[in-house]
C-alpha cells in the first residue's frame, strides 16, 4: 500500500522485533512445526527429569546398569519394562539417560561450534583483507568434506570414546556458522540503519554488538536447530560403526549392541533406542525446517 | 443508456456489483467492494486509481485469475457476450434487451465451467500484463510461448493448413492431431522426428511459425523470425511488451484487459506502446479495459473512464465528462495531481492522508477522512451512484438525490 | 560476471582446495597415530616394527612424510590398505564401481520420489497433504539409516526371504567376468539375463534404504521451488492464454522449478556418499563405504585418507558441474552477482 | 552310507543338469556355504599370522606331516605315515632328531609329485623368508637342520629337546607343505620377500583345491577328487565380511549352512527351526586380563591414580582374582557355553590337573581383606584396562569393572575400548603403557606353549610385563617350567604341570575369566558336524561334513 512506499528506515530494534514476531507467528500456525516443538518439549522433559524417572546408576549414572542375572529379558519383565540387553542393561534406563547423553552431546557441540563459527566469521567479515581470504579458504576446505565422513575420519583417529565423538563433531560442525556469520555481516553492513549508525559515529564494536550480532542471530538459530538434530544422528552413526565406548547409556551404542539380538527376534534392545534417535532428529528437523521457511522470503506467501 | 452523439454500441461486458475479499492475517480485506460498470463493443474503458485500490483484481476477475484462496468472490456478476459463438437464446441473434443488442448469448464469467473459461481465455478475452519481463517465461523462446496460444485455440485451422483433414484417420493423423492440440505424449515427441510423421509435423510447425511471425509483425517488431528464436531476457522491455501485445491480439479477442501495460517501461517507449495499442484497437474494433494509475495516459487513449478508490467506483463517465467536469472530490484531487511531475507513482501528494484500511471496513464513504467537503452522513452511510449527466455517474453525497431513494443505481449500490 | 570467468576461477581454486583437504586429513591421520598399527601384531619384534616405520618414513618430520605421501598419490600410489590386504589403488576401482552402482540406483529412487512428492506438496501448499509430505520427507532425513536398514533386512531377507543381501549370487556369477564392475552392466554384457536380474535383485534393499534418506533433500527443494514458480506472473499469463492446468504446471511451473532443484544434486551426492557407509555395512555391499567403516574400526589410515580425499574431490566436482548446469538451464542467471 | 548315497545322487543330478539345464544351475552341485568371521589377509603358510583368518583356509587346502582327528586330541598321520616317538625309534635317543617316513604316490593340485624335497623346501622357506607378523619363529626357534634322507624320508634336527615339537610345530599351519615346483616356477624369493604366488593362491595336497577368491566377498574351494585320504563330500564357499548378527540371520534364513559365531549368539539360536547347535568341549583360548608390572614412569593413561608398580603387590593381583564375578561371565556373557577354569593350563590340554586350586568363586570378603591389607581400600584407586572395543574381551572387562566398583565406589576401573589396530600397536611394543589389558590366549595342544608364553618369568609376556620382579619366587616357577619343557616322560611331566598350576594360583599374573566353549550352529542337513579346538578357527573340518539337503 501507499503507506509502506514512503516509510522511514526502521531502527534495528524494530527490524528485529518485527522479524521475530513474524517468525513466531508462522511457527505457531504451521502444524508440522508445532508437532516438532511438542516432541522436543517431551524429550527435553525426559532429559531433565531423568534422575527421577529412573534411579541413577552408581558410581557413574551415564553407564548402563548391568544386571548379569537378567540378560536378554523381553519387555514387560518386572522392573525391566522395556526388557534388557545382552549384558543385562535395562533398556528403559538407556532410553531415558540416553536422552541426557544426546542432549549433552548436541548442546556441547552446538554451543562450541556456534561460538567458534561466529568468532571466526566475525573476524573474517569485519577485519576483511587477507585474514578474511585465508579464513574463508580454510572454511572452503572444511566444507568440501562431507560432514559424516569428516567426523568419522577424525573420530577414528582420536580413537573410540564418547568424548572423542563430541570432539570430532566440534571440529567438523563450526564451519557453516562461520560462513553464515560472515555473509550476514557483509549483508547487514549495507542496511540503512547500520549506515546511519556509522554516520552517527558509532564504534565498530557498538555497531557489531547492537546491530549486526542480533540480526545475524536468526539464520544462525535455524542452523543451530537443524544441527541439534543432525549432531545426534551423526553421533549415533559414529557409535554404531563402533567409535563409542560400549556400556554407556547412548542410543547409538545401544542400537549397535542390540543388533546382536535382532537376529534372534530380540528386537527391543535396538528398536527403542533407534526410535528415540529418529524422534530426536525428526523433531529438530521439523522445527528447523519451519524456522527456515519462516525466514525464507521466497516461500513466504504473497 | 445511449450517448446522444453516436448510436450506442452494444454492451459486451457488464460487471455488476463485484465483491472480492482477501483473507489476511488481520482479517478480511474488502479489495473490491461492489464495483459495477459496462464495456461497450469496440470502446476503450479506462480504469484509474491508486496502487492497491483493487483495479487489477477487478481486471483479473474477467479471466478468473484471482487466486482462490486467499481470495473469495463474495458476490456480483461478470457478464460477457462473445462476438462469435452461440446466439442469444431469447432473440436468436437479432438483438434484444436480454443480449444488449449483441445477439450473442450472455455468459457469467464467474459461473461458467473451467473448460469453457479456458476456451474464452486468450481467444475471446486476452490480457496484457504490467511487467512483460515477469509475464514471459524466461526458459521458453518467444516463438514457443506464442505458439502455445495458437495450438490452444486454432488447432483445427493449423491442421487444415498442414493438410490434415477431418477424414484423415489412422495413427499418423491422430498423432499430429495430438500435436496440434498439445496433447502429444513422450512417444509422439520422439516419433515425429522420423518418417512417416516428420513431414506432417514439419508442415504443422511451419503453419504455427507463420502465424507467430505474422502476429509479431503486426506489432511492428523488426525481424520477427529472429525474435521468435530469442529468449525474453534477450529483448528490450519495449520489445517484450510488443510480444505481449502480439500474444494478446493473436486470436483476435473481443476484449483485452490491459493492466498498466506501460508502467514497467521507461517514458520514451511508453508513448509508442500506447499508440500501438490504440491503433491496433481501432483497427480491430476490440474492446479494451485499460487499467492505469496515470490519468494523462487514460485521457489520451480512452473513450470512457471509471475512477476507482479503495475498492469502489467513485465516478464514471466519458473522458470529456470526467476530465472537464469532475464531480467527485477525489477525482478533483487526482486531476490536480496529474501535471505535477516527480510525484511518487500511484500516490497522491496533493491529497493529505492515506488510503484507508480495507479490513472489515465500516459503512460510509471510503474517501471521507481525506475529503475536504466531508459531511456527517459521509461516515455513516454508503453513497450511491448518482447520475449527474447522461452516462456520467458519481458516488458522493454532495450530488445525492433527496427524494428518489429507489433509483436502480441506488439498489445496485446498497445490494 | 560472465559464467565462463566464474567457472575458470572455480577450476583454478579446485586443485588448491583438494590439496588443502589432503593436508588437513594427512595432518589428522599422523597426529592421531601411526599408520602402521594395522600391520602390527604381538608376533612382531622391535626390529620388525622399526622396519615398518622405516618403510612408512615415520622417523621423518611430518612435512617430509606428507611429501612422500603426495608424491605417491600423484603417481597413483595411495599406500597399502591393511583391511583389504592389498594396495589401495588395486582394490579401489572395484569398490568404487560397487558404491557408484548403488548410489546411482538410490539416486534414481530419490529423484523420482523426491520430485513426485515435491510437486504433490507444492501444488497443495499448506494443505494437509503438504504437511504430511513434509513429515514423510523430513523423516527420510531423520531416520538413522543403520537402523532403518536393519529393519528392512529382518523383514525382507530373514523373515520373508524376498530379497538377498550382498551383491551377487556366487553360483550365477562364477562364470561371468566383470569388465565394468557395474554388475547390472556386466550381466547384460555377458548376455546373461539371470545374472542381470540377480544384480538388480541384490540392489533393491540397499538402494531403498539409501534412496529414502535422500528423498528429503530433493522433495524440500522441489516443493519450495514450485511454490515460488506458481506465484510467478508468467504462470498466470499461461493461464490467461487458455492453457489447461496440465500444461501450465508441466511446461511453465514444473519445468522452471527443476532449475533451482538442480542445485541440491551436490548435497544429494554428499548424502549418498555418507549413507553408503551404513547401508553397505548392513547389506554387506562390497563398496567404498564398508571399506571405510572397516578401515575406521581397524585404524587403516591409508584407506581413510584415500576415502576422505575421494569423497571431497567428488563433492567438489559435483558442485562445480551443478553450477555449470544451472547456468545452462536458466538463461537468466549471471553467476557471482 | 549317506556318503555313498549323496555321491551317487549328486552324480545323477550333475549328469542331468549338464545335459539339459543352464550352466548357472549346473554349477549348483552341493556347496556348503560358510559365513566366516575373518577374511584371510594372505593364504601363504609362510606369511599367515597364527590365529588369523588365513589359517582356516590353509588347513583345508594344504596338508601337514601330522594332524589331529575329530575324536580326540591324539596325533594322526597325514603326509607322514607314522608318528615319531622314542618307542618306534623315529625320535633319536637324545630327543633332538625326528624322522618322518612319507606317503608315496601323492600329487599336488598342480599334478606335481609330492616328495621329501617339498617338505624340506616348505620348512626352509618359512625359516628363510622370516616374513614379519608370520609364525616363522615356530620353526626357526626350534629347527636346527632339515634333511632329505630319500625321496620319501624327511628328517629334522632341533636346537634343544622339545617335548611339544610335534604338537606346537608340526601341527601348525605354518608347517604346511607347499609345492616346491609351483613356487620356484613363480620366480625367485629371498630376504623377506616372497614371490607373491602363494599370497592369493594355494597349491597343496589337501582335500580341497583352491577355486577363486573375490576379496571382501567370498572364496570357493572345490572337492579334490584325487585326494589321498577320504575325499571331501561337498564344495565349500566361504562368505566374508558379515556382521555376527547378519551371519546368524543368514543361518536362520538358510543362506548359510555353517557359520562362525560365539556363545552369546548360539544361545539365541536354540530352537530355531532347521538349525542345529553343536556345543561339545572347550576352545583352548582362555579369555584373560593381564597385569602389567613393567609400566614405564608416567606412561599410564590420563586419570589413572595407581602407581606404575601397582600390581607388583601379589595381594592386589589375588584380590582382583577374587573379586571377578566368574559366574556372571560364563552365565551372562557366554550364556553358559564355557567353563570356569581360571588358570593357564586349559582343560583338554595335556597335564591339566582338575584338583589344583583355582579361583572361580567370586569372593568379595577375601578380596576386600586383601585390598585393605595392601592398603588401597580406603583411598581407593582408578585403573584403566585397555581392550579391543566391541569384543567379548571388552565384556570381560565390564564385568571386572562392575565387580570391583560394586565393592567400593572409590575403586574405579576404566574400560578403554580401542580399535583393533590401536590395541595391537599398544600391546605389540616392547613395553606396554597400560596396567591391564584383555584378550584371549593362542591355542596350543601342549601346556608348555602356554606356560612359556604366559607364565615363565623370561617368557614372551614374562619379559614384557616384568614377571621376574613380581613373582614371589620367580626362579622356582622358571625351573619348573624349564623342566616341563624337556621332560619326555608323560607321567612325571603331568605331575610337574600340576605343581606349577598350584604355584600360579598363589601368584597369579592374569585374571582368566573363563575357557570359552566350543560351540557353533549349523543347518540340520549338515551331517558329521564336529569342532576340534586344535583345528584352526572356526575349528571345523569341511572335508568331513556332508550336506544331504537338496
Amino acid at each position: 500500500m501507499a503507506i509502506s512506499d514512503n516509510a522511514i528506515p526502521m531502527s534495528a530494534r524494530q527490524v528485529r522485533l518485527r522479524r521475530w514476531t513474524e517468525i513466531f507467528r508462522s511457527l505457531m500456525t504451521n502444524p508440522t512445526t508445532a508437532l516438532g516443538m511438542i516432541i522436543i518439549f517431551l524429550l527435553l522433559a525426559m532429559a531433565i527429569f531423568a534422575p527421577w524417572l529412573s534411579t541413577p546408576n552408581t558410581p557413574d549414572a551415564y553407564q548402563m546398569p548391568r544386571d548379569w542375572g537378567a540378560t536378554r529379558m523381553p519387555p514387560g519383565t518386572p522392573n525391566h519394562p522395556l526388557g534388557t540387553t545382552n549384558q543385562g542393561g535395562d533398556v528403559l534406563y538407556g532410553v531415558i539417560w540416553g536422552s541426557r547423553t544426546s542432549l549433552q552431546m548436541s548442546l556441547i557441540v552446538v554451543s562450541v561450534t556456534v561460538v567458534i563459527g561466529v568468532a571466526i566469521g566475525s573476524i573474517a567479515g569485519i577485519v576483511g583483507g587477507w585474514i578474511d581470504e585465508t579464513l574463508m579458504r580454510i572454511v572452503d576446505i572444511f566444507l568440501s568434506i562431507p560432514e559424516l565422513i569428516f567426523a568419522l575420519a577424525v573420530a577414528a583417529i582420536l580413537g573410540p570414546s564418547f568424548t572423542n565423538i563430541i570432539l570430532s563433531l566440534c571440529i567438523v560442525f563450526w564451519v557453516k556458522y562461520a560462513r553464515i556469520m560472515r555473509a550476514q555481516i557483509i549483508l547487514i553492513r549495507q542496511a540503512d540503519y547500520v549506515q546511519a549508525a556509522r554516520v552517527m559515529g558509532d564504534s565498530r564494536l557498538n555497531i557489531f554488538l547492537r546491530d549486526i550480532l542480533p540480526n545475524a542471530s536468526t539464520p544462525i538459530a535455524v542452523q543451530a536447530t537443524l544441527d541439534m538434530g543432525n549432531i545426534v544422528l551423526v553421533g549415533a552413526t559414529l557409535s554404531f560403526i563402533g567409535l563409542s565406548e560400549s556400556g554407556i547409556a547412548e542410543w547409538g551404542v545401544l542400537v549397535s549392541e542390540g543388533q546382536a539380538g535382532i537376529a534372534s527376534g530380540r528386537w527391543w534392545a535396538s528398536t527403542f533406542p533407534g526410535l528415540m534417535i529418529f524422534l530426536w532428529a525428526l523433531a529438530f528437523n521439523l522445527v528447523g525446517d519451519g524456522l527456515r521457511d519462516a525466514l525464507d522470503p521466497r516461500t513466504e506467501g504473497r | 443508456m445511449s450517448a446522444q452523439d453516436k448510436p450506442a454500441a452494444p454492451v459486451i461486458a457488464d460487471m455488476q456489483n463485484l465483491r472480492v475479499q482477501f483473507d489476511s492475517k488481520r482479517g478480511k480485506v474488502h479489495a473490491v467492494d461492489g464495483v459495477s460498470f459496462q464495456i461497450r463493443d469496440g470502446e476503450m474503458l479506462g480504469l484509474v486509481g491508486e496502487t492497491g485500490c483493487g483495479k487489477s483484481v477487478t481486471g483479473r476477475s474477467f479471466l478468473d485469475l484471482i487466486p482462490q484462496p486467499p481470495a473469495t468472490i463474495a458476490g456480483g456478476k461478470v457478464l460477457f457476450r462473445p462476438r462469435v459463438g452461440a446466439l442469444c437464446p431469447d432473440c436468436g441473434g437479432d438483438g434484444c434487451a436480454a443480449c444488449g443488442g449483441t445477439g450473442s448469448e450472455t455468459l457469467d464469467l464467474l459461473k461458467i465451467p473451467a473448460a469453457r473459461m479456458r476456451e474464452i481465455r486468450g481467444a475471446r478475452i486476452a490480457m496484457i500484463f504490467q511487467d512483460p519481463g515477469k509475464a514471459l517465461n524466461p526458459t521458453l523462446t518467444i516463438g514457443d510461448q506464442l505458439a502455445e496460444i495458437f495450438l490452444q485455440h486454432r488447432s483445427a485451422a493449423l491442421l487444415d493448413e498442414a493438410g490434415i483433414t477431418l477424414e484423415d484417420t489412422g495413427w499418423q493423423a491422430s498423432a499430429l492431431r495430438r500435436m496440434a492440440h498439445e496433447e502429444d505424449n513422450w512417444l509422439d515427441r520422439r516419433m515425429r522426428k522420423w518418417p512417416p510423421l516428420c513431414s506432417g509435423a514439419q508442415r504443422l510447425s511451419k503453419a504455427v511459425a507463420d502465424r507467430v511471425a505474422a502476429a509479431l509483425a503486426e506489432t511492428q517488431i523488426p525481424n520477427p523470425v529472429r525474435v521468435m528464436k530469442a529468449y525474453p531476457h534477450e529483448l528490450s522491455g519495449g520489445m517484450r511488451q510488443r510480444v505481449m501485445i502480439a500474444q494478446a491480439l493473436a486470436c483476435d479477442p473481443d476484449l483485452i484487459i490491459a493492466d498498466e501495460p506501460t508502467t514497467a517501461l521507461d517514458v520514451t517507449i511508453q508513448a509508442r506502446i500506447l499508440d500501438l495499442i490504440k491503433t491496433l484497437q481501432r483497427k480491430r474494433r476490440t474492446s479494451v479495459l485499460y487499467i492505469s494509475h496515470d490519468l494523462s495516459l487514460v485521457r489520451r487513449v480512452c473513450d470512457r473512464v471509471a475512477v476507482m478508490y479503495a475498492g469502489r467506483i467513485a465516478e464514471i463517465g466519458t473522458v470529456a465528462q470526467v476530465f472537464s467536469n469532475p464531480q467527485h472530490p477525489y477525482t478533483q484531487g487526482l486531476l490536480d495531481a496529474v501535471p505535477r511531475a516527480g510525484t511518487r507513482r500511484g500516490h497522491l501528494a496533493s491529497i493529505p492522508g492515506n488510503v484507508p484500511e480495507l479490513v472489515n471496513p465500516k459503512p460510509g464513504c471510503r474517501f471521507a477522512d481525506r475529503c475536504t467537503h466531508v459531511m456527517p452522513q459521509c461516515t455513516s452511510a454508503d453513497p450511491v451512484q448518482t447520475p449527474v449527466a447522461d452516462g456520467h455517474q458519481v458516488a458522493c453525497f454532495l450530488r445525492h438525490p433527496r427524494e428518489d431513494a429507489t433509483s436502480p443505481a441506488n439498489e445496485v449500490a446498497v445490494s | 560476471m560472465q559464467i565462463r570467468d566464474y567457472i575458470i576461477r572455480r577450476l583454478l581454486i579446485l586443485p588448491l582446495l583438494i590439496i588443502g583437504v589432503s593436508i588437513v586429513v594427512f595432518a589428522l591421520t599422523r597426529i592421531g597415530g601411526s599408520p602402521i598399527g594395522v600391520y602390527l601384531s604381538h608376533e612382531m619384534n622391535a626390529s620388525e616394527v622399526a622396519a615398518l616405520e622405516e618403510r612408512f618414513h615415520l622417523n621423518e618430520p611430518l612435512v617430509v612424510q606428507y611429501w612422500y605421501w603426495a608424491k605417491g598419490a600423484l603417481s597413483g600410489d595411495f599406500g597399502y590398505s591393511g583391511v583389504a590386504a592389498a594396495p589401495v589403488s588395486e582394490v579401489f576401482w572395484g569398490k568404487f564401481a560397487a558404491t557408484m552402482e548403488l548410489s546411482v540406483f538410490s539416486a534414481l529412487i530419490a529423484v523420482w520420489l523426491g520430485l513426485k512428492l515435491g510437486v504433490f506438496a507444492g501444488k497443495r501448499r499448506n494443505k494437509w497433504q503438504d504437511h504430511l509430505t513434509r513429515i514423510v520427507a523430513v523423516s527420510g532425513a531423520s531416520l538413522p539409516l543403520f537402523w532403518f536398514g536393519i529393519v528392512l533386512l529382518i523383514v525382507f531377507w530373514a523373515n520373508l526371504g524376498w530379497f538377498p543381501v550382498g551383491r551377487s549370487d556366487a553360483d550365477i556369477w562364477d562364470s561371468i567376468a566383470h569388465p565394468t564392475g557395474f554388475y547390472t552392466l556386466d550381466g547384460l554384457l555377458a548376455g546373461s539375463i539371470p545374472a542381470f536380474l540377480d544384480a538388480l535383485w541384490h540392489l533393491v534393499l540397499p538402494s531403498i534404504t539409501l534412496g529414502f534418506g535422500a528423498v528429503a533433500i530433493i522433495t524440500r527443494m522441489m516443493r519450495s521451488a514450485l511454490v515460488e514458480e506458481l506465484q510467478q506472473d508468467y504462470v498466470d499469463a499461461a493461464r490467461a492464454k487458455g492453457l489447461p492446468e496440465r500444461l501450465v504446471l508441466n511446461r511453465h511451473a514444473k519445468r522452471n522449478a527443476l532449475v533451482p532443484t538442480v542445485t541440491v544434486i551436490g548435497l544429494t551426492i554428499a548424502f549418498l556418499m555418507q549413507g553408503a557407509i551404513a547401508a553397505e555395512i548392513i547389506f554387506r555391499w562390497p563398496g567404498l563405504g564398508r571399506w571405510m567403516a572397516d578401515a575406521v574400526v581397524r585404524g587403516d589410515q591409508a584407506t581413510i585418507m584415500t576415502y576422505v580425499l575421494f569423497t571431497s574431490v567428488l563433492f567438489l566436482f559435483a558442485n562445480l558441474i551443478v553450477d555449470i548446469v544451472y547456468a545452462k538451464l536458466d538463461p537468466r542467471v549471471r553467476l557471482g552477482d | 552310507m549317506t556318503a555313498l548315497f549323496s555321491i551317487s545322487f549328486r552324480a545323477t543330478l550333475g549328469a542331468a543338469t549338464l545335459a539339459f539345464l543352464l550352466p548357472a544351475i549346473a554349477a549348483a552341485q552341493e556347496t556348503i556355504v560358510h559365513g566366516a568371521d575373518e577374511e584371510p589377509a594372505t593364504l601363504d603358510p609362510a606369511e599367515v599370522e597364527p590365529g588369523e583368518g588365513g589359517e582356516s583356509v590353509i588347513f583345508h587346502v594344504y596338508d601337514r606331516l601330522l594332524t589331529v582327528g575329530a575324536e580326540s586330541s591324539d596325533l594322526v598321520p597325514a603326509l607322514a605315515t607314522e608318528i615319531p616317538s622314542v618307542e618306534n625309534g623315529l625320535i633319536s635317543e637324545d630327543g633332538l632328531t625326528y624322522t618322518f617316513p612319507l606317503r608315496q604316490g601323492i600329487t599336488f593340485h598342480d599334478e606335481s609329485p609330492f616328495t621329501a624335497d617339498d617338505v624340506k623346501f616348505s620348512w626352509d622357506r618359512v625359516i628363510a623368508l622370516e616374513l614379519p607378523g608370520s609364525g616363522y619363529e615356530i620353526l626357526s626357534e626350534r629347527v636346527a637342520e632339515t634333511r632329505v634322507v630319500d625321496d620319501y624320508t624327511f628328517e629334522v634336527t632341533l636346537n634343544d629337546v622339545d617335548a611339544s615339537f610335534l604338537y606346537s610345530a608340526v601341527l601348525s599351519m605354518t608347517a604346511s607343505i607347499v609345492s616346491q615346483e609351483a613356487v620356484e616356477a613363480a620366480g625367485a624369493e629371498g630376504d623377506g620377500e616372497s614371490n607373491g604366488l602363494l599370497s592369493d593362491n594355494m597349491i597343496g595336497t589337501g582335500p580341497y583345491t583352491f577355486e577363486s577368491w573375490n576379496r571382501t566377498e567370498n572364496m570357493t574351494l572345490r572337492v579334490n577328487p584325487s585326494y589321498w585320504g577320504t575325499a571331501a563330500f561337498d564344495d565349500v564357499r566361504l562368505e566374508f565380511g558379515l556382521d555376527p548378527d547378519v551371519r546368524v540371520l543368514g543361518l536362520r534364513a538358510g543362506e548359510f549352512d555353517t557359520i562362525e559365531t560365539d556363545p552369546s549368539y548360539v544361545a539365541d539360536l536354540e530352537g530355531a527351526d532347521g538349525v542345529e547347535i553343536y556345543a561339545e568341549g572347550l576352545l583352548l583360548e582362555p579369555l584373560h586380563i593381564g597385569f602389567n608390572m613393567n609400566v614405564p614412569e608416567g606412561a599410564l593413561p590420563e586419570g589413572d591414580t595407581i602407581p606404575e608398580d601397582f600390581f607388583k603387590d601379589v595381594r592386589i593381583r589375588q584380590a582382583f582374582n577374587h573379586a571377578f564375578d566368574y559366574t556372571a561371565f560364563v552365565q551372562g556373557a557366554l550364556a553358559g557355553f564355557g567353563e570356569i577354569n581360571p588358570h593357564y593350563v586349559p582343560i583338554g590340554v595335556f597335564g591339566y590337573d582338575p584338583n589344583a586350586p583355582v579361583y572361580g568363586e567370586q569372593n568379595l570378603a577375601e578380596a576386600e581383606r586383601l585390598f585393605r591389607e595392601a592398603g588401597v581400600w580406603d583411598e581407593g584407586f582408578t585403573a584403566t584396562v585397555v581392550v579391543e572395543s566391541g569384543s567379548l574381551f571388552e565384556i570381560q572387562c565390564l564385568i571386572l569393572k562392575d565387580s570391583i566398583e560394586a565393592m567400593n565406589p572409590d575403586m574405579r576401573i576404566n574400560v578403554l575400548g580401542v580399535a583393533e589396530a590401536v590395541f595391537d600397536e599398544a600391546i605389540a611394543s616392547e613395553t606396554v603403557n597400560y596396567a591391564m589389558w584383555a584378550k584371549n590366549g593362542d591355542p596350543a595342544a601342549d601346556p608348555i606353549d602356554y606356560l612359556m608364553t604366559y607364565a615363565h618369568p623370561d617368557g614372551e609376556w614374562g619379559e614384557i610385563h616384568g614377571f621376574r620382579d613380581a613373582y614371589v619366587n620367580p626362579d622356582q616357577i622358571a625351573n619348573l617350567i624349564d623342566q616341563i619343557a624337556v621332560e619326555l616322560d608323560r607321567d612325571t611331566r603331568a605331575g610337574l604341570v600340576g605343581e606349577v598350576q598350584s604355584l600360579l594360583y598363589a601368584d597369579p599374573m592374569w585374571i582368566i575369566g573363563a575357557q570359552e566353549g566350543a560351540v557353533t550352529a549349523y543347518r540340520d542337513d549338515i551331517e558329521n558336524m564336529v569342532l576340534q579346538p586344535l583345528w584352526p578357527r572356526p575349528s571345523i573340518n569341511f572335508a568331513i561334513l556332508d550336506k544331504t539337503g537338496g
